[in-house]
């Protein structure tokens, strides 16, 4: 069988990084390809050369046997290859559905056949049983749902591979159940399909084959259903990783370091109320739109808030905006790390100290670069974040890599109170446990700790606590090691956006 | 906005759209604000003639607003435009009067001027990527220098061809209606505002005109031909400064090569008290309109209560910065 | 042997005015055998502008300069460094508060505009409401045909009232809406005196669009504003002789350079035209296109 | 450019902090091309005075063009700086002839007139969050009016303020070197020149321009008083324009109340040829002051060449095109 596509001695290099060294892949038709390795292996990038965004310096492509050149975008598609990218590609100003026919719009004539283009995007959502209106602009949505519209995007090309660079990274696993659905039935249909993700548990439900990647070379080929996850692991990190579970220290003694009271915000944030103890890790689950980004930024100053206060150390204080917050002791870790997180354009060193500035500035409001650079070279040490240097630039770093960025900016501002809204979006296995481990240490010197996490295990895995959310409400708290049937039944008191259940899936079709 | 995730209930979708009336709806109430002022202030502000005579003040400088919307949506500027309005108006000179041609040779010869230099300006900043202001700044001394070459630094007038007046001051509704005698000017920059909102909104080009403001990797990403579109989108706002050039040569019968430069501050604060980003991705044809008009009845407004120059100056500014901030204000409460 | 350069910077470039003035002195320049340069800024208010062209023409070793200053003090030690290197120094359009330039070829605004009022005066009956739409209101010739004008009125015509001076950059759009703002404002308003040639057929055309019977008064000639006082839209205009300042200037240049004798002021002289005295031979030869 | 991916050597390092020094001598290369034209082209061009004049030439407008780097790295722009020069000097005049204050009053009283005009503008824009362009214009239009008010529209002389064309026009290395009379004014570009780069590289208030130009919400979220330092920094930018104010009215020996505007254009030219970016979060001092004397050298060259002024007006629209595309080709082949 002719592979549909087939990528060898890859080479590609930036400025000061060489991103890929010989790396070879093949994609069968049918078939859903893993793509697997550390922050930084190389992974999007090859899928870039694959989808047209950039050329490699060195290799062959062939795609059905014959040699392609790839030169763009355009390309990829005429060739049937189409890419969900990393980083989410969307016009903010445009609606999911001009979003996602960008480039081939129904027209009439002349004109732009609007009902057209809405009638097809609906089309494709009610495919996937999503429920999104085609009409919004993508600027309103959520990332979750903004994932969502990139999906629908690289569905509608109905291309013959398709390239998914951790499509559920901000996806729920009601989400994504659903986009395995939709893959198990493009497999069917004989679609190619690679697969980049961090969560190793998806790779046994749905893959078929898993290549593993690193430091930009091959590492090699399984098949996934036959290899075990340490194996993989093993590949991906050079060494073999211990799968500890939360130890739940007893806080139950410790002064409460942050409580809040009654905090309200229209239908966004009803009445929540909770307090996190010195040395706990509190663990947020929910939904997506369940509203727990809302309340960590309410609570952090970052919007406004119309009803509730917030008691840190048991003294009340007045938030109005993040610098209040980060005065009265707390630190908040944004979801969106392009949007919120990363000042983009500067270096990794200036990124980790723009949280404390102040530290650093001398005698004259002169900055001291040198204890700058020392202490981002201590952190890049310790998160493992793979840079050509401290000086590299924030935006040429891989997406986990940027993220580790984020989480040494906190972790250097060093707040009694952290609340870490999904602090491992897009990192590695390997940096997971690292990241863990770093938060427990942090809570065992008395920080207290807020997590926020879409995803079950994670929250499981850390807190001492857990809150459940739905609709904007605080429905509930479990113990740890709660069963994730209690927290599920806390957190849907209402549908997820996408339906799941049979009855609607028939109406729908 | 809303930020609810329940994204199916019509009646929020609704109430998202009706907020963007809404908020044009708003800066149109500044603009009330000002005329309720002046007409106060002075009993001559409202008559007909002096209402007319805003409208007419409006056209040239609307024009040219609506021109460089255009562009800022795409998150690019124009410098170009007041100096190419003069040079288009230089080459309907050079063809009528110099060369004797028919006037509808003059006025395409106008408008196909200013079309190939928006070519131009476009094809230098897609191709050649040099920033928009850069290519703007450029092509605005090439044009002004160019339109003194063309003409020899002496202004070109239109006698020979009697209609040409008529293009902005001639007035089609007053002929039917003698008592609102509306400028053709006005009527043109109305027909000009209606043309490019209906190929903003409803084409192609309008579609990618928002996304190449919104997200131009994105959209090359996309496999769109990004440079072909924007260079559409230059040509088509240098085509509209043509229009311009036309009515500016109509109202004073005569190409002056030396005006222009400065028009171009006048428009793209237009645009901008309009509510247009100049990050790009967002704009209408309707703000930018009204913003031309606020500024054409603070200027109307204040001569017409003799308000001395320097001070005319001073308030001009601070009503602009008031003006911006009232509408940020109320979008904020909403 | 290459030709002698006389380096003419002027206050502006691009209006009638100063290419009349550089016709004038290109003609000078080829009867009498020197290459002449000609420059000048923008507009009128941009001083350093002026001192940047002065200091790049010094730099070119001329034989002569002439110099219109926007303003002289500005001005000064760069006038000192040409006469340090021996380049003669000729002032025209409006004289340099200096004893350096050896000449200077100029028009009397402040009484051509005098005559301006005089005229006003006589076609309204020396009564009634007047308004001023001045080119600029910080340069020499502005201020200078603003007072004369204004001055003249006051001394002269106690019920003559001027309800308004207001200052249109000497840009023929903007000089038209702020016609018609008066005009508006002031229904019964008598005439109306545009300061320069683009005020003047500003106001003329601010008249056109309102179909108003106000009396105009311009300053300068051109084709444009002919033709308006042609058709009587204009009812005339006080016009200098440009092109014959530009000859004067390049004259007593080379007249210097030569060793001869040059009168302190050149006066280049000013006349008041309409309708009526238009082809007269006299006035013809200093009505420019 | 080395390509090799092994990532802790230091020699790479090296490699990539002289690449960004590398970018800068190529603008400055672009810069040298022009001089090397205009000297085999005319004898005069690179005679010390001429040279002299040049810088002279260019020290107004790369102190105005500085003012307007530092607020656009933060991702602003400030249109005001023209007219506030001269607010600045107006100031200095009331002060000094006027008021028949010392010297050293007059110099402080007009920087500190930018700096408050400065944190006039910063409050509008980060307390009020009127856009930049927006609330610089309504300031750029009052404060042309306030100085025409101040002044009596009439031009202030410094005559009775002796030392006061020292400012610019004396020459401190002149009276130790005779042979090289720098103008004081060309060392007061350099001097600011040296301490913005300073500040920019090596303060808070630099780094949080870079900062807010670069991701403003992220700074926010970081817990920084974005509003404080985005004041700070159109405050800096206002004091840096009175210095300008001081060396324009030293060289003119007068504050012209009218002049101003229009030379912010130029002023933002510069910094976008010096290859500052509009959008924010790069940009330096350097660049500014190399994008400032490519200005100045082609005006200056120009004219030395005697091209028609026509002329010199089309070519100056090309060359910086040119300059700048020239520049894109070469980051490009790194
Ligand atoms: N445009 C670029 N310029 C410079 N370096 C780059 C660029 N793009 C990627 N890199 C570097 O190339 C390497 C590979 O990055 P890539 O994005 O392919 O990693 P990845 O495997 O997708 O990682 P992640 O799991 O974090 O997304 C990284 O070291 C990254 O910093
Ligand atoms: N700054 C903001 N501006 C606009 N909308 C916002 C902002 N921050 C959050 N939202 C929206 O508020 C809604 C509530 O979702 P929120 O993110 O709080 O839920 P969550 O439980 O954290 O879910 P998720 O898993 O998606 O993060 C979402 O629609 C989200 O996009
Ligand atoms: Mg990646
Ligand atoms: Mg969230």
């Amino acid at each position: 069988m002719i592979p549909l596509v087939s990528m060898t001695g890859i080479d590609k290099s930036f400025p000061g990084v060489r991103a890929l060294k010989g790396a070879q892949f093949e994609l069968l038709s049918g078939e859903v390809h893993a793509l697997m390795g550390e922050n930084g292996a190389g992974k999007s990038t090859l899928m870039k050369i694959l989808s047209g965004v950039y050329s490699a310096d060195t290799g062959q492509i062939l795609v059905d046997g014959k040699p392609a050149t790839i030169s763009g975008p355009r390309e990829a598609q005429a060739l049937g290859i189409s890419i969900i990218h990393q980083e989410l590609a969307l016009m903010r100003d445009l609606t999911a559905a001009q979003n996602i026919f960008i480039g081939r719009e129904p027209r009439r004539g002349f004109l732009l056949d609007e009902a057209a283009l809405n009638r097809d995007a609906e089309a494709i959502f009610r495919s996937m049983n999503l429920a999104l209106d085609p009409r919004v602009p993508v600027e309103s949505l959520t990332i979750a749902k903004q994932q969502m519209v990139e999906i629908a995007k690289a569905l509608s090309y109905r291309s013959r591979v398709l390239i998914m660079d951790e499509p559920t990274a901000a996806l729920n696993d009601a989400e994504i159940n659903e986009l395995f659905t939709i893959i198990e039935r493009l497999k069917a249909e004989g679609v190619g399909i690679v697969y980049i993700s961090h969560k190793m548990d998806e790779l046994k439900r749905i893959a078929d084959r898993v290549t593993v990647m690193r430091d930009g070379e091959y590492v090699g080929t399984v098949p996934a259903a036959l290899t075990p996850i340490e194996t993989i692991i093993q590949m991906m990190v050079g060494r073999t990783l211990s799968n500890e579970t939360a130890v739940v220290p007893d806080t139950a003694a410790a002064p409460v370091a942050l409580e809040v009271r009654g905090l309200s915000r229209g239908r966004e944030i009803r009445d929540v109320s909770f307090a996190v103890r010195k040395g706990e890790i509190l663990g947020f689950a929910g939904l997506m739109g369940a509203g727990r980004t809302e309340v960590a930024r309410a609570i952090f100053g970052a919007d406004p808030l119309e009803a509730g206060e917030i008691l840190v150390d048991g003294t009340k204080v007045t938030i109005r905006s993040p610098q209040d917050a980060v005065r009265a002791g707390i630190g908040y870790l944004s979801e969106d790390r392009k949007h919120f997180g990363l000042a983009t354009g500067m270096d990794v060193r200036n990124n980790i100290a723009l949280a404390s500035l102040r530290r650093f500035t001398g005698a004259a409001g002169v900055l001291r670069d040198g204890a700058m650079r020392q202490t981002a070279q201590g952190f890049i040490k310790q998160l493992a974040i793979k840079t050509p240097s401290d000086t590299q630039e924030a935006r040429l770093l891989s997406g986990g890599n940027q993220q580790k960025v984020v989480i040494a900016k906190w972790l250097l501002r060093d707040c009694p109170i952290l609340i870490f809204d999904e602090p491992t979006r897009g990192i590695d296995i390997g940096a997971k446990s690292e990241i863990y481990k770093l938060l427990n240490a942090l809570a065992a010197q008395g920080r207290a700790i807020i997590v926020i996490s879409s995803e079950l295990p994670e929250v499981l895995r850390l807190s001492h606590r857990i809150a459940v959310m739905c609709e904007g409400r605080l429905t509930g708290f479990l113990p740890a090691g709660a069963p994730q049937q209690d927290i599920m039944r806390l957190a849907t008191l209402r549908p997820s956006a996408v339906e799941t259940s049979e009855p609607n899936r028939k109406a729908a079709s | 906005m809303s930020t609810i995730a329940t994204s199916d209930r019509p009646s929020l979708l609704a109430g998202i759209r009706s907020s963007g009336a809404y908020h044009k709806l708003l800066a149109f109430s500044g603009l009330i604000v000002l005329l309720v002022v002046f007409s106060l202030a002075s009993p001559n502000f409202l008559q007909t003639a002096n209402v007319l005579a805003i409208l007419q003040a409006t056209s040239v400088n609307g024009v040219l607003a609506i021109a460089a919307t255009i562009v800022i949506i795409t998150g690019g500027i124009d410098l170009s435009v007041g100096t190419l309005m003069t040079f288009c108006a230089v080459i309907a000179g050079v063809l009528l009067t110099n060369n004797g041609m028919p006037l509808p040779v003059g006025v395409l010869g106008a408008i196909l001027a200013g079309t190939v230099s928006g070519l131009i300006s476009g094809t230098i900043v897609a191709k050649l990527k040099v920033p928009p202001f850069i290519a703007t700044l450029g092509m605005m001394l090439i044009l002004k220098g160019l339109s003194l070459v063309i003409s020899g630094t002496k202004p070109i007038y239109f006698n020979n061809t009697p209609g040409f007046t008529q293009i902005a001051q001639g007035s089609l509704i007053g002929s039917v209606i003698p008592a609102l005698p509306v400028p053709n000017g006005v009527l043109i920059l109305f027909l000009v505002a209606i043309v490019i909102s209906f190929v903003l909104s409803k084409t192609a080009l309008g579609r990618y005109t928002f996304a190449l403001g919104s997200n131009e990797e994105a959209v090359r990403l996309s496999g769109v031909n990004v440079d072909r579109w924007k260079i559409g989108v230059y040509a088509l706002a240098g085509s509209v400064v043509g229009i311009a050039g036309l009515l500016i040569a109509s109202r004073l019968n005569s190409a002056q090569p030396a005006l222009g430069q400065g028009y171009e501050l006048d428009a793209i604060a237009a645009v901008v008290i309009g509510g247009t980003s100049l990050s790009g991705g967002r704009g209408t044809v309707l703000g930018t309109l009204i913003g031309a008009l606020i500024i054409s009845v603070l200027a109307n407004g204040l001569r017409i209560l003799s308000v001395a120059q320097e001070w005319q100056t001073v308030v001009t500014g601070l009503i602009i910065i008031l003006a911006v901030f009232a509408d940020i204000l109320r979008r904020r409460k909403l | 042997q290459e030709a002698r350069e006389i380096a003419l910077i002027s206050k502006g470039f691009q209006h009638q005015f100063w290419q009349a003035v550089k016709a004038g002195a290109d003609k000078a320049g080829a009867e009498l055998g020197v290459t002449v340069t000609f420059e000048g800024p923008d507009n009128e208010t941009q001083v350093d502008r002026q001192i940047d062209m002065l200091a790049a023409a010094l730099s070119r070793n001329p034989a002569a300069i002439g110099f219109a200053a926007l303003d002289s003090q500005a001005a000064t030690p760069l006038l000192q460094q040409a006469k340090d290197a021996g380049i003669p120094v000729i002032a025209f359009d409006s004289g340099v508060d200096s004893d350096i330039p050896l000449t200077t070829a100029t028009t009397d605004n402040v009484a051509a505009a005098a005559l301006a009022a005089d005229k006003m005066a006589e076609l309204i009956g020396e009564e009634g409401k007047i308004a001023v739409v001045a080119h600029d209101q910080t340069s020499r010739t502005g201020i200078d045909r603003r007072d004369g004008f204004v001055n003249r009125i006051a001394e002269a015509y106690p019920n003559i009232e001027i309800v308004s001076v207001q200052y249109g950059g000497g840009d023929q759009l903007q000089s038209t809406e702020i016609t018609k703002s008066i005009l508006l404002a002031n229904p019964d308003l008598k005439g109306i005196f545009g300061t320069n040639e683009g005020s003047a057929i500003g106001v003329a055309n601010g008249k056109q669009e309102l179909n108003s019977q106000v009396v105009v008064i311009g300053f300068d000639s051109g084709a444009a504003q002919k033709g308006m006082v042609e058709s009587g839209l204009m009812n005339g205009a006080i016009t200098q002789n440009p092109v014959g300042i530009g000859y004067e200037t390049v004259k007593a240049a080379v007249t210097a350079l030569d060793g001869g004798e040059l009168p302190d002021i050149i006066d280049t002289g000013f006349f008041y035209y309409d309708a009526t005295n238009m082809d007269d031979p006299e006035i013809a030869a200093v009505l420019y296109d």
